[in-house]
């Protein structure tokens, strides 16, 4: 078990590794290659009043004419020890872990993202709980009363679920419960757990809805397959022969085996929503993660496109990490491998 | 309909699967009976009907799509009319099932301790810990080394032998009355399967259940019964003591068994009389005989193979055969064609 | 829905060894999986809707300028005397007649039904040529790291795993703003660039979903018994790979094939929907959503859209699980 | 630059009157000097607020909540160009001289804020002299001098370190060579460009004269900032306040909170009434929701000022009493789209002359968002509110002119017509409809328009202000749009039709006149001293850019503002054309 963490750990360390790297090219390499210059980088960063002298100084400045490996470092040490920046009067700290320093709003990234987290998080995890709950269960029952007028229609639904755009249900469904029948709080709002539960929880009904919704569906799907799946297996069988109430074969030795797969999706699918739910928070325009990286798409602003997709990436695969370890505390038969 | 002597008795019992493509008759018109003690072999191909069977005797068809018919007589009970909630209480104390492939067969998730301690605690209302102290000594009485460690492993972590040996100790935790073995060894490898095989005989004896073995293979029903059945499409169509099915085997397709039977002097895959085709489709069952397709012998019958059903007939003590040839042709060919060939080699 | 369209991850509900049952089906029975899978699939009429559905999707993205030549008007054709100058609205709502089917949008009156009927063009031709972008990559590098193993395999594999682990729409976003840039040094422009960058875009990123599968798949054909046999007979690696573990492939890439595209439907919408799609005037599917979100008092203008990318993306869905059922004969009908 | 409104369209420029006013001469005269009118309007109707001062009162108390749906460049005073932080910055600092808080065209007249008067010039316009006021203080009590005022012009022209500001400073002081900045040469004396001879006076040089050096010294670069707490671009994250607020809480793209600041002695300013006890303004606002607020009257000022979002705009037309509380100033500002004359076939007369006569004006109106929310069809490139504009009918204003422009294109040698590109910004709704609109019309008359569009951020940086960029990929049309600084032809026009402004780096927006003429007209306006001859010269100017066609004047923007519930002295000013903010009170 142990030795299985360890390796995992490594492997989740060299991954963000790569992971770097890749954004990295992408962002600084890729372009080179398509014909972008040093002064194009920098003169993002410039006013309106610029001239080319005073943008060649910046490209300088910043390191664009470095080797590109240099550059990379330079970030990458920036996220552990930190690194400085030349603000005119004062030299800004940019203290690890620095994710990047946005020249156009004169910020390092990762404050921003660390105080949108709160955010994405609430949004996420609020919609987590309900698309479990309710994906679940649906799925279960209808696994369990195959064929029926309830399995019919509660899959119809969850196809119907997923099929739907959530930026077009988000946006319907703003237009009729808020600025319709203004039941629901408007596009944009947010309120701190700490500072009021309650309006925290109102502020986000309608987005946990409308994304819970779309997951809701699909998990209906995966655990009536998963549960149909393990319904039919020999042990669910031996269960019974040991003259075990049904109830009990479901629940105990159905579920738990139907439900571990469902585990790990459920691992990734919240990771790489706490990387930024873009779809939802653009179109309940909520301040998070997934906003800031749209917003830094539109702007242009390379060290936030970075920062973000860093941190996101991160998310994932902490998330899958940690699935893996609950993987192998639920099935004994991973521990081995 | 009224209560039979014997302890196991199923009086034209019927199991039919409806499907898209029809009705399945699985097992169509089964009657057979068994005492304690005792031990059934029901042998036959894969689709003959025999697995269904037993699930049919443990009422785990119950609430299912299948439609059951007849009558499953346990110790004076009838179960086929029974409550499923009752069948319930009688599934792993009173009859308990040992089924083939234990790896498959036992949860991945539970150790095997624990499965045996929730078999147990299931009828006997005792703390977990009495009830582990019994999954122990189960595993000990079954052979396997070191019960009070092995109990907490899980079963991948089994043998197969292991595996099924401790399969059996989950099956006989609540000393069951009536025992059924649904190919207990076929996943095993030759010399385990004789190591289960004498695990079961001796079990048997002490426990004094009477024991249906379920099997493809007619070498371990050779081992352990005293009576056999054959099944084919359905249907029993011989049945007999050992020695009947043994020594005086009257139906063709028994013939083939015996031909394909595998010995120590013989290749396994070598065969001597092959039966030739495949196993019917139990949707659409040939007209008449289910079996005179393959039947090298039907051209004996005038005719009568493909046109109706056989009875199942007595042809000499307890000994039933469901075939339209005359017992005398049947005797003749056994002691000229067959059993001349099988000791020739 | 793609794992970072806020959506599951491409979480597939299909045990592989179910669908390769049915693979393997085709080995046992000697019958051909068309007919098999057409056997099921003629029984399960929701698919067969879907894949009707899907059939007049094509040929209305096909011949979408004969059907705008009889039911509409050009595409981005202006109607400025449809529109209340002071509310820039269409007058009287929504515009819908018989002559603007779906009504017009705001500010230029432009037909609303033929945008619509354009924009199936750009959603299917973007999600199936990414589609088969991913397929062609993601069987490759399955059938690699399913067979060869070894250093291979972690290779590919742990490749596949960095490309779950990026928040793709972001990314994609991401790229297609940086290349988009730089179209000169690409040497095409408009449209086709555009066009070709999403689907490498959303192809590219998309590969590891279905390479996964195929990995695992080649992986159990590996050890089945007619690989074995054959092996036994002194078949090559390439005869193997080729005649014996490929046809058994077919099931699994037909099945994600279909269940993939709608995902890239709702890809490209959603890249549409945030600005780095198509560029005017082309008319897309999510474009046109981001557009009627300003103009949410007139919400006919949203709800055409929608409504296509929903009913696309279902019929693609029923047809795909159809597919699945068909080929698979352990899993539910 | 333009002085960018947040994201949408500026609403700069005055009342509709004031396309009169500017040729008769201002519209309602009576004012006094704190700016509340002789006409004050307390009832609602449609533009009560364009020429009166709507709700007029002096009661004191009350939180004025402002919104906006996005962020803008800065809220230091050396750091920022929009018209909304223009407006807004003048709460919380006081530069030498300001505009007067008045109703339409008063608003664009200059009251001394900082200075005792307004500035007095020497040396034939090149010197200009300003006294400051006694008894001003910084928000911690320090009293402010010169030195202060000094500082913070010379800070804010250090463009590397504060990249947003305007650059007139830089163009016009007359700076020792080895000055770079503030920061990087501290030591270096700049008594020539700006000297102080003692806490009061301060004394500009310029390098050549300039009559309208007042509207220099209101430009928030002379608000004061004290040497000793200028962080350069951190500055801020806490501006030191010399107006009647401070702030209190500051969280960068999230929220702002000011409040009194007990050091700002009323005495010392007769303009400003500080009515609120605070301000809350919170940013990121959701656009359509922001409406929705101000409509019921939980929100009081849209602090982008430049109109509502599409949605309500239907619902705010489309119901009278709704429409009574809207006002809808036309806006010293024009959107247009530059011809590019050196991208071939456009370095043809004729050919331009083709692009403007196809175009449907009509439908490009509507692009902007019609005859209320986008403005009226424009036929120069001057708005009407500035001095020296006069009507040209150089072109149809129609739906475009099939005939005409065939004609033109014959003569340009392309009858058949021809392909050009043609640039917007992308995540601009208005400018990509403008592009369409544009395309369509065109497409009648055989010119065929591929449609660009670029990220708004680098639109001018990158790519359509980049010179080598446009003739690299051939953009023949860019779309563009251009407010005043300050309300004189100088203020509107010098940056976008003097060729010399052009850099090669980018950034420009001056994008396609490059006319030696007019570079020379605009040397002789700076001779001038006369206003009078100087407004005429610019009006040659507008008129030289139309009959060269450089340029398809778009509209003069207009926009559709909704006067706030609770809230007095509303009034739109001619100096930004959105309400006033400096006066704001609530009941």
């Amino acid at each position: 078990m142990v030795t299985y963490i360890i390796r995992r750990l490594i492997g989740a360390v060299l991954m963000l590794v790569i992971v770097s790297m890749v954004t990295f090219s992408i962002f600084f390499v890729v372009p080179r290659i398509a014909g972008a210059t040093a002064e194009g980088f920098a003169s993002r960063y410039m006013g309106r009043s610029a001239n080319a002298e005073m943008i060649a100084v910046t490209a300088e400045k910043l390191g664009f004419n470095d080797p590109l490996p240099v550059q990379y470092g330079r970030w990458i040490s920036g996220v552990f020890v930190g690194s400085e920046y030349d603000t005119g009067a004062t030299i800004e700290e940019c203290p690890a872990p620095c994710f990047g320093y946005s020249f156009i709003r004169r910020q390092p990234v990762w404050p921003d993202l660390v105080d949108r987290i709160p955010v994405t998080l609430s949004l996420a995890s609020g919609a987590a709980v309900i698309w479990l709950l309710c994906g679940v269960a649906t799925g279960v029952l209808s696994a369990l009363r195959k064929g029926t007028v309830f399995d019919r229609a509660a899959m119809s639904i969850a196809l119907a679920g997923v099929s739907l755009p959530v930026f077009f249900t988000g946006i319907v469904s703003l237009v009729i419960f808020s600025y319709g029948l203004g039941i629901t709080a408007p596009g944009g709002s947010f309120t701190p757990f700490l500072e009021n539960p309650v309006e925290w929880a109102y502020s986000l009904l309608l987005p946990w809805i409308t994304l819970a919704f779309l997951y809701a569906a699909s998990y209906a799907r995966l655990t009536r397959a998963g549960m149909l799946e393990t319904m039919s297996e020999d042990y669910i069988r031996t269960a019974r022969a040991k003259g075990m109430k049904e109830s009990r074969v479901v629940v105990r030795h159905g579920l738990r085996a139907a439900l571990t797969p469902i585990l790990t999706i459920f691992g990734l699918d919240l990771g790489l929503l706490l990387g930024g739910a873009v779809l939802t928070e653009s179109t309940f325009s909520l301040k998070g993660i997934g906003d800031y990286a749209v917003q830094a798409i539109v702007t242009n602003d390379l060290p936030k496109i970075m920062g973000v997709t860093m941190v996101a990436a991160l998310f994932v695969v902490l998330a899958s990490l940690i699935v893996d370890l609950l993987y192998a505390v639920v099935d004994p038969r991973v521990r081995l491998g | 309909m009224s209560a039979p002597s014997s302890f196991l008795e199923l009086r034209d019992l019927r199991i039919h699967f409806p499907t898209d493509d029809g009705l399945v008759k699985s097992v169509d018109g089964l009657s057979f009976q068994l005492e304690r003690g005792k031990t059934l072999g029901i042998v036959g191909e894969s689709g003959s009907g025999k697995s269904v069977t037993s699930l049919g005797i443990l009422g785990l068809h119950k609430g299912g799509r299948a439609k059951i018919s007849g009558e499953i007589w346990l110790d004076g009970e009838e179960l086929v009319t029974a409550s499923a909630d009752h069948v319930r209480t009688l599934r792993g104390k009173k009859m308990a099932m040992i089924f083939q492939d234990p790896l498959s067969a036992m949860h991945p998730f539970y150790t095997v301790g624990a499965q045996i301690v929730e078999a147990y605690r299931i009828h006997h209302p005792v703390s977990k810990k009495v009830a582990r102290k019994h999954a122990i000594d189960m595993l000990g009485r079954v052979g396997i080394p070191q019960p009070e460690k092995r109990v907490d492993s899980y079963p991948h972590e089994f043998s197969g032998g292991m595996r099924q040996r401790a399969m059996i100790a989950m099956a006989l935790s609540c000393d069951p009355e009536l025992l059924i073995a649904d190919e207990p060894t076929t996943a095993l490898d030759v010399t385990v399967q004789a190591q289960i095989l004498d695990l079961m005989r001796d079990l048997q004896r002490d426990f004094n259940a009477a024991l249906i073995v379920i099997t493809h293979d007619l070498g371990v029903v050779a081992e352990l019964s005293d009576d056999i059945l054959v099944m084919y499409g359905g249907k029993g169509i011989e049945y007999g003591t050992a020695e009947d099915i043994f020594e005086r085997p009257e139906h063709p397709y028994t013939w083939g068994l015996l031909g394909s039977m595998p010995r120590l002097d013989r290749e396994r895959s070598e065969r001597l009389l092959p039966i030739k085709g495949a196993p019917p489709s139990l949707i659409n069952l040939p007209s008449g005989c289910a079996f005179h397709p393959r039947c090298v012998y039907a051209d004996r019958t005038g005719g009568k193979s493909s046109a109706e059903v056989p009875e199942l007939l007595e042809s000499d003590g307890g000994h039933l055969v469901r075939c339209h040839l005359p017992h005398e042709v049947r005797r003749d060919i056994w002691e000229n064609e067959i059993k001349v060939n099988l000791e020739s080699s | 829905m793609t794992a970072p369209l806020d959506a599951p991850g491409k979480t597939t509900e299909v045990v592989p060894e179910a669908v390769l049952a049915g693979a393997g089906v085709k080995a046992v029975q000697g019958r051909s999986l068309g007919q098999i899978a057409w056997m099921h699939l003629k029984r399960d009429k929701v698919a067969l809707l879907g894949a009707g559905v899907v059939i007049l999707l094509i040929v209305i993205a096909i011949f979408a300028p004969l059907i705008v030549d009889v039911f509409g008007h050009p595409p981005n054709e202006f109607h400025q005397e449809m529109i209340d100058t002071s509310t820039m609205t269409p007058k009287g709502g929504t515009g819908i007649s018989g002559d603007f089917l779906f009504g017009v949008e705001p500010v230029n009156g432009r037909d609303l039904f033929s945008r619509v009927v354009y924009g199936a063009r750009i959603s299917l031709l973007i999600a199936v040529l990414a589609t088969m972008l991913s397929v062609v990559i993601g069987t490759v590098m399955g059938v690699m790291a399913g067979y060869f193993g070894g250093w291979v395999d972690t290779v590919i594999s742990r490749t596949m795993d960095v490309f779950l682990a990026f928040p793709l729409l972001v990314f994609a976003m991401a790229l297609v703003g940086v290349l988009g840039q730089f179209e000169k040094n690409l040497g095409v422009t408009g449209d086709t660039l555009r066009i070709g960058l999403l689907i490498f875009v959303i192809g590219f990123f998309n590969w590891p979903y279905i390479g996964r599968i195929i990995r695992g798949q080649t992986l159990s054909l590996r050890e089945r018994e007619f690989v074995d046999a054959a092996r036994s007979l002194g078949a090559r690696g390439p005869y193997i790979l080729f005649r014996e573990i490929l046809p058994n492939l077919i099931a699994p890439i037909l099945i994600y094939a279909t269940l993939l595209i709608p995902t890239n439907v709702m890809f490209e919408a959603a890249l549409s929907f945030l600005g780095v799609g198509i560029q005017a005037p082309t008319a897309t599917w999510g474009g046109m959503i981001s557009q009627a979100v300003k103009f949410y008092n007139v919400p006919h203008f949203m709800f055409f859209p929608g409504m296509a990318i929903f009913i696309t993306v279902l019929a693609f869905n029923l047809f795909g699980d159809g597919l699945r059922d068909a080929l698979d004969p352990k899993s539910s009908r | 630059m333009n002085k960018r409104s947040a994201l949408a369209f500026a609403a700069a420029g005055a009342a509709l009157s004031l396309g009169l006013s500017a040729c008769g001469g201002g519209g309602s005269e009576t004012k006094s000097a704190d700016g509340s009118s002789a006409a004050p309007a307390t009832a609602d109707a449609f533009n009560a607020g364009l020429e009166a001062v709507f709700n007029p009162s002096d009661k004191k108390g009350g939180v004025l909540k402002m919104a906006i749906s996005e962020d803008w460049d800065s809220v230091d005073p050396g750091d920022t160009y929009y018209a909304l932080s223009w407006n807004f910055v003048r709460i919380y600092g006081r530069s030498l001289v300001t505009y007067t808080p008045a109703p339409g065209a008063e608003g664009r007249k200059l009251s001394p804020d900082l200075a005792e008067k307004l500035g007095e010039s020497s040396d034939g316009g090149k010197t200009w002299t300003y006294k400051l006021r006694a008894g001003l203080k910084f928000e911690d009590g320090t009293p402010i001098t010169s030195k202060d005022v000094k500082y913070a012009v010379l800070r804010s022209m250090d463009k590397e370190t504060l990249v947003n500001g305007p650059t007139y400073f830089n163009d016009w002081l007359d700076l020792p060579k080895d000055f770079k900045s503030v920061y990087k040469t501290p030591d270096v004396n700049t008594d020539s460009a700006i000297e102080t001879p003692d806490d009061q006076t301060i004394i500009f040089h310029l390098k050549k004269a300039y009559g309208g050096f007042d509207n220099f010294a209101a430009l928030p670069g002379t608000i004061p900032v004290p040497k000793d707490k200028d962080t350069g671009v951190k500055y801020r994250e806490h501006v030191m306040a010399s107006g009647p607020y401070k702030f209190d809480k500051v969280e960068a793209g999230k929220q702002y909170t000011l409040v009194r600041n007990e050091h700002w002695d009323p005495a010392t300013d007769p303009i400003r009434k500080a009515l609120p006890d605070s301000y809350e303004i919170s940013l990121g606002v959701n656009a359509d929701d922001l409406d929705n607020r101000i409509l019921s009257g939980d929100l009081h000022i849209d602090l982008a000022g430049s109109g509502v979002q599409p949605a309500a705009l239907g619902r705010v037309l489309g119901d009278p009493t709704l429409k009574a509380r809207a006002d809808n100033p036309t806006g010293a500002r024009t959107w247009y789209t530059s011809i590019v004359s050196d991208v071939p076939p456009l370095d043809n007369l004729e050919c331009r002359k083709a692009v403007i006569y196809g175009a449907d004006r009509v439908g490009l109106q509507n692009a902007y968002g019609g005859e209320f929310a986008g403005g009226e069809i424009a036929t120069g490139l001057l708005p009407p509110s500035i001095g020296g504009w006069k009507k040209l009918d150089l072109y149809p204003s129609g739906t475009g002119d099939v005939e005409k422009a065939k004609a033109a294109l014959a003569a340009c040698g392309k009858p058949d017509g021809f392909e050009t590109i043609m640039s917007y910004r992308a995540d601009r709704p208005k400018e990509k409809a403008t592009a369409e609109s544009l395309q369509q019309a065109l497409a009648k008359v055989g010119i065929k328009l591929e449609l660009k569009g670029y990220p708004t951020g680098d639109y001018f940086a990158l790519y359509a202000g980049k010179p080598d960029f446009v003739k690299k990929n051939g953009i023949g049309l860019a779309v563009n749009g251009w407010g005043a600084d300050w309300n004189d032809g100088f203020g509107f026009m010098s940056q976008i039709v003097d060729s010399r402004t052009i850099r090669e780096s980018g950034g420009n927006y001056n994008i396609s006149i490059k006319d030696k003429e007019i570079d020379a007209k605009i040397d002789q306006i700076f001779a001038e001293t006369d206003v009078a001859k100087r407004d005429a010269l610019w009006g040659e100017i507008d008129q030289r850019v139309m009959e060269q066609a450089y340029v398809l004047p778009g509209v003069w923007s207009k926009s559709v503002l909704v006067r706030p519930l609770g809230v007095t002295n509303v009034f739109v000013t001619g100096a930004f054309d959105m309400y006033d903010y400096l006066n704001l009170g609530v009941q």
